[in-house]
């Protein structure tokens, strides 16, 4: 393999430049199909790339209070993170055979990196609300990777206990983990955790607008405000293909793009039939309910079923 | 026209400000992003924070006590910000000129692009004024 | 261990701006300090420099929402003061729309209610309803808000009879709306988990700080202006108040949904009802005198105070909104409960609202904390929750 | 609610009564009485205190307590006199809530003190109001 196919792999496809322009379509496709359920027409398909195009070109005011430094790289954090672990989950569907060990608790963390910037942006921009974001962001945070990572343990566990995505996509061949009892147990899981992980609602305590305004985001405007918002977009992207590549993984393109379609309308129809929850009412929902529940999946996957 | 301004014109992020306004003009404002005139079809999106905004919808005349956080938000929108004032109190102070603490429409303390008369001016309107205030560009 | 959370002027949701600090421990409200103000035009001010004709307009722009309720109350409190008799049809037409604007305004409300709990879904549905009534608005009265439409000893414009029908039709499909968001509200299991028992107004405390209208309501304090003091016509009418016990936002939301349900019963009843005639009387003079008006709006009750001094102009003209009684017990609703359920607490009473003011501050009673103790007190708090949760 | 007029005659005799109309009562009473009367309606009638209005009259300030009787929908409105220098009334805050944010107000655009009041401070005018400043007193002439 030489350089050139690397570069090629992490710049364009599936790298950066196919996760940035197909992640900002999701992103319309979202707002759209949102605006259909609530009777509006919704945006035009090249309002996202406009959106981005315009934050590019201006202005970026940094809080007199903050700590510079940190305030402009915890945006460069999130899309970096973001675009590193997606680039890995897209590589690793395309060529499961080069999967390293070890993976996905690579990808794991580069997930996690993603909130990381946003509180580390909140916090340094010392601003009451978006510190308000920020204490949520954590406590969020803390909540879903419980279950996030149980649910995982479910795939590896089936897979034989191979910490390797492209073990897991293998193993798979035959029958996909999605059709036993903790494989629906993972997949619920999971997509109760991506929705927190986007931040939509029911979770989308941390950028509440009602409440605390932007919350994280509160402070920022220009290119790190885009930044931002092509992390969460390049998210989008991402983690549907993680949750196929997970449980249900695809022989065709074909089916490939049903599967996502199928994940991606889930999560918006989510975000569109829920009112928010309170920050102690998300937490208790993921201890009490998806942990447990995850924990069962753990258990069932471990008798085998 | 350069490319900022083609973007900007097509994606207009705007902030609401309303210092004592009679709620009118802001339920006008509220109802243009709803099902029947659905501003988001032209990428006006209303945001939550004046740092992400590109215009300030100002409505209601600016008394004494409103009138230092009204130029707070002004200072802290990145320019550059198109200030579009909607309603009658905001371009001229409408019947509450006499009144003790009123000190002024908004143009007294910042530069107004767009002026869109009407108490309350219809939803129409407010897309009227503000996709003029565009092509000002 | 304490900062302030403000929530005040300016924000894409706010209506009228108006200042709440929240002081919180962590995510619990321990206090709450209103400051408002800033919408002080200084309406009773201007009344007396301005004549009768004028004042109905100048009321009726204190506020958007209740342009129908404030010029009523004014109008009725110069015809108290004068003892001028009105015509039947006009105030039957002075009901209807009366009731129209109170279906807007609890449709306005549930919307903004939706929003404020992150369900933009209702807010858009809630608001697509709504603008059939304000096209019945600009029908009868030509114009959407503002409706310009009570004037001393009667109505502006009549209701025609081929209106009628349109009316009757709107209605109809209101009603639908409102028949499946009340079942949409009560069978949600996530929107029941955020509105019951949050920012309960107890009976006593509710009779204490004088609060009126939908807040007292669902409080179980048994008020309402149209029934206890009838004005209009709506002692010849048939319809039922609504009251509930309870006292949190859930309750707050029922009575404003069962009230819309009334009111297209009273709007019914009114269109059927309504007698052939003159929609004003003359007024010639109005005397020295004084006279109290009172109208039940969308809120609460709205009270005017009119002294008239037999020439064209009043001498003192009191005005009280409801939201400046509701609003102040709020000062007792939020406390101990979340800044979410504050925020949606605050929006409960459906007060000319707002949000999130711009000024930062952090203060103690004594010291100021610097943004590091407030991060280091939310990591405690989440290593004890971890800790907490370990255990089980 | 003829009764609860003649109670309030009996045990208040110097009061003057005014019947507008038979919902529209007003009450005038010494301003040393004020406590009681809002005590005796408030607590032990359970009247609703609606709100208060000053009005800067020849004679003096006076300041009007609109009681309202849900039962009956009646208005008892007890006016009090008080006088334009340096005018000086006891609060009723502390009998009932609703007080709290109309006396304030009363006190930064009339100028009336209330005695006893624990937070009078402005409620509607900017912290740099001139505090010497009454916009609805008769003589006043801008700042």
């Amino acid at each position: 393999m030489n350089i050139l196919t690397i570069l090629f792999h992490f710049f364009i496809f599936p790298g950066f430049l196919f996760l940035v322009i197909f992640g900002m379509f999701l992103t319309f496709l979202d707002r759209k199909i949102s605006a259909r359920i609530q009777w509006r027409v919704g945006p035009p398909w090249y309002q996202p790339y406009l959106d981005f195009l315009k934050l590019l070109l201006k202005e970026v005011i940094v809080p007199i209070n903050s700590s510079k430094f940190l305030f402009l790289f915890a945006p460069v954090l999130s899309f970096l993170s973001a675009v590193i672990s997606g680039t890995m989950i897209y590589y690793f569907l395309l060529y499961p055979q080069r999967s390293f060990l070890g993976d996905i608790i690579v990808i794991l963390y580069f997930l996690t990196l993603v909130p990381v910037g946003f509180i580390l942006g909140a916090s340094s921009s010392r601003n009451p609300l978006s510190g308000c974001g920020a204490q949520r962001e954590m406590m969020l945070l803390i909540g879903y990777e419980l279950p996030f990572i149980f649910a995982l343990l479910i795939s590896i566990v089936k897979a034989g206990g191979k910490i390797k995505l492209g073990e897991i996509i293998m193993a798979q061949n035959n029958l996909s983990f999605l059709y036993s009892w903790s494989g629906l147990i993972s997949f619920l899981t999971l997509l109760f955790v991506f929705q927190a992980k986007l931040g939509y609602v029911p979770f989308d305590i941390a950028e509440a607008e009602q409440e605390i305004m932007a919350g994280t985001i509160l402070e920022y405007s220009g290119v790190s405000l885009a930044l931002f918002k092509l992390a969460k977009a390049i998210l989008l992207l991402s983690l549907p293909a993680l949750l196929i590549a997970l449980l249900w993984p695809a022989k065709s393109i074909f089916s490939f793009i049903i599967k996502f379609f199928f994940i991606f309308l889930l999560i918006v129809l989510m975000k569109n039939t829920n009112p928010r929850l309170r920050i102690d009412q998300a937490l208790k929902f993921f201890w009490f309910i998806l942990g447990p529940f995850s924990i069962l999946g753990v258990i069932l996957v471990l008798s085998g079923l | 026209m350069s490319i900022k301004l083609k973007a900007l014109k097509k994606s207009p992020w705007v902030f609401h400000v309303s210092a004592a306004s009679c709620n009118n003009c802001d339920i006008e404002i509220l109802a243009a992003l709803t099902p029947r005139f659905d501003v988001e079809r032209f990428g006006i999106l209303l945001v939550g924070s004046p740092r992400h905004a590109d215009a300030l919808l100002v409505t209601g005349v600016i008394n004494r006590k409103s009138l230092p956080r009204v130029l707070e938000v002004y200072n802290q929108t990145p320019k550059p910000c198109l200030v579009i004032a909607v309603g009658t109190c905001a371009c001229d102070c409408h019947m509450f000129k006499d009144s003790y603490n009123v000190v002024g429409p908004y143009d007294k303390y910042f530069p107004v692009d767009v002026y869109i008369p009407g108490c309350p001016p219809r939803p129409e309107a407010i897309i009227a004024g503000v996709v003029k205030a565009l092509s000002k560009l | 261990m304490r900062r302030v959370i403000p929530i005040g002027p300016y924000h894409p949701l706010q209506e009228e701006p108006e200042f709440f600090k929240l002081i919180v421990e962590g995510e619990k409200v321990v206090e709450l300090e209103i400051n408002i103000g800033y919408n002080h035009r200084g309406h009773e001010f201007l009344s007396p420099k301005m004549t009768y004709e004028q004042i109905a307009y100048l009321v009726e722009r204190i506020c958007g929402i209740c342009s129908n309720s404030h010029p009523l109350a004014f109008v009725q409190a110069v015809e108290d003061a004068a003892n001028i008799k009105v015509p039947e049809r006009a105030l039957y037409i002075r009901t209807i729309n009366h009731e129209l604007e109170r279906i807007h305004s609890h449709f306005l409300w549930l919307g903004l209610a939706g929003h404020f709990i992150g369900y933009n879904t209702v807010w858009m549905w809630a608001w697509k309803y709504r603008e059939p009534i304000l096209d019945i608005f600009e029908m009868v009265t030509g114009n959407r808000n503002h409706y310009a439409m009570n004037k001393i000893g009667g109505v502006r414009w009549d209701i025609k009879d081929e209106q009628i029908p349109i009316i009757e039709n709107i209605l109809l499909e209101v009603e639908k709306a409102t028949w499946m968001f009340t079942k949409a509200i009560l069978d949600d299991p996530v929107i029941l988990a955020r509105l019951r028992d949050v920012g309960v107004l107890p009976k006593e405390v509710a009779i204490d700080y004088g609060v009126v209208g939908p807040t007292a309501r669902a409080s179980g304090v048994n008020i309402d202006v149209r029934r206890d003091d009838p004005h209009a016509a709506y002692d010849r009418i048939e319809w039922d108040v609504i009251v509930f016990e309870e006292g949190d936002v859930l309750a707050k939301a029922k009575v404003r949904l069962f009230e819309c349900l009334e009111s297209i019963k009273i709007i019914r009843q009114c269109l059927r009802k309504m007698p052939k005639g003159e929609i004003e009387t003359k007024v010639d003079e109005i005397p020295m005198g004084e006279g109290i008006g009172r109208a039940e709006a969308p809120r609460g009750e709205v009270f005017h105070y009119v002294r008239t001094s037999g020439m064209n102009h009043p001498i003192r003209h009191k005005i009280r909104a409801p939201s400046y009684m509701n609003i102040a017990s709020n000062a007792y609703a939020c406390v101990g409960y979340s800044i979410a359920d504050a925020a949606l607490t605050l929006a409960a009473v459906d007060p000319c609202y707002c949000c999130t003011e711009r000024i930062f501050v952090y203060a103690d009673d004594k010291k100021i904390m610097g943004y590091e103790d407030i991060l280091k007190l939310s990591w405690e708090l989440t290593e004890k929750l971890k800790r907490k949760y370990n255990k089980i | 609610m003829k009764d609860l007029l003649t109670e309030i005659k009996n045990r208040f005799k110097e009061i003057e009564v005014y019947e507008h109309n038979k919902r529209r009562l007003y009450l005038k009473i010494g301003k040393e009485r004020i406590r009681e009367i809002a005590h005796f309606l408030h607590k032990e009638k359970g009247l609703r205190l609606s709100i208060m209005t000053g009005v800067d009259t020849r004679e003096g300030i006076e300041i009007l307590y609109h009681f309202s009787d849900d039962k009956t929908g009646t208005y008892y409105t007890i006016r009090i006199i008080t006088e334009r220098d340096d005018p000086k009334v006891d609060t009723i805050s502390d009998i009932t809530k609703a007080s709290e944010w109309i006396e304030r107000e009363i006190w930064e655009l009339l100028g009336v003190e209330f005695v006893g009041h624990k937070n009078l401070k402005p409620l509607l005018t900017s912290e740099d109001w001139p505090r010497d400043k009454h916009p609805l007193r008769r003589d006043y002439e801008g700042i």
